[in-house]
């Protein structure tokens, strides 16, 4: 099983694509799903602290993953 | 007879900002003031000649969060309006990236709105911008880590 | 490279006010914000019900005070540029009375001086109202005497 | 002698006219121009503090007014 995540910028930059398959059971939690990124080609790259969006809301690492959920690892922010 | 507060006019895009249409969205006849705010690119950051800046933008999440941060305003501030359009692409020097509008009766709503806005965008809403520099190296900002010679406008 | 700061607009017109003349007045490729202001005629003014509001200018000491305080913020923020612009005669609901933007490199002196900028034409610069309502009557504005029931915007 | 006062807004309706010619000798200070429009026809429509301008820049009563100066009683204002 596994989750798409969708990443952007430098993130983008760091896995060489816009959406990166993770390899995790569902339902999990934000915090399995960092985890198991972190273990991907390019995931050494990412920041110690991550922030992630669960269906277009920040999510805390105890948030449920499920299946048909939208993931996405959201950099540090610079709008404006 | 003053009619009621428009919806929030809230959108990102990829084509030249008209300021012009922010402002017409949120005018209506009980509207006193109107603040507005532009962010351009501008030549020089951090101390490096900068000629272009792509913004990229969680587009569905970008519009969620600049429409909660309208609806976060219009509970603060009873009748205001506003508008937020954010623009993503490849921008260069002197092109608007982000315009905001608020109007309200009065101009201490409408002026306080405008900065709450850009405030909370430029910490909550998902967009990203990698800076071009005049010797061909590039970055993607990170406002969380300080330069100490200078921060984003 | 960053251009020098252009001198201010500062303008008493008698013709409806365009604000992207004054945006692209204050704009140059070191300006990283712009922070404008306008101010509308609206429909209810202190309860009551106004059709119409006449402006009127001590046209060359008008011009005087408003360069005055161009110049007092391009003192406090280096690198400011700043246009203002006042209309005078007959305005109807929804016109613009009055026009300020405010352009930096950076969002905070931007938006401050925007904010100085109103504040201080509104005590000092010799502009008068008068208000017309819906039941034929007339008033010049006096924001010195509080009506308790509301402030001009 | 007279001075010639610019008038505006309610201060306008009050004497009129937009330019009031007021009997006072000069130079004279702006205090003495003031006390002498308080007696012509509408002075007593003026409110008891007055702001006067002289040479487009705000004056104190003790201010000089000279042959050729433009003085201007100045309303509460009401610009934005």
């Amino acid at each position: 099983m596994s989750v798409p995540v969708l990443v952007f910028a430098s993130y983008a930059d760091a896995f060489g694509a816009r959406t990166v398959t993770v390899p995790v059971p569902v339902p999990c939690t934000v915090a399995d799903v960092i985890t198991a990124m972190r273990e991907l080609p390019g995931g050494h790259r990412l920041p110690g602290k991550l922030l992630v969006a669960v269906n277009y809301v920040y999510a805390r690492p105890e948030s449920p993953v499920r299946d048909g959920d939208e993931v996405a690892l959201i950099p540090p922010v610079a709008g404006g | 007879m003053t009619v009621s507060t428009p919806d929030a006019l809230i959108e990102i895009v990829g084509a030249p900002i008209d300021l012009t249409r922010l402002v017409a969205h949120v005018q209506h006849a009980g509207v006193g003031a109107v603040a507005t705010f532009l962010g351009t690119v501008r030549d020089v950051n951090d101390g490096r000649n900068v000629t272009g800046i792509d913004y990229e933008a969680y587009q569905p999440m970008a519009e969620a969060e600049m429409r909660a941060i309208a609806a976060e305003l219009g509970a603060q501030w009873e009748g205001l309006s506003v508008a937020i359009v954010h623009r993503v692409g490849t921008l260069g020097i002197g092109d608007v990236s982000v315009a905001i509008a608020c109007a309200h009766a009065r101009r201490a709503p409408a002026a306080d709105a405008m900065r709450t806005a850009i405030e909370a965008l430029k910490v909550r809403v998902p967009i990203w911008k990698r800076e071009r520099y005049a010797d061909g190296e590039w970055t993607w900002v990170d406002p969380t880590r300080s330069s100490g010679s200078g921060e984003p406008a």
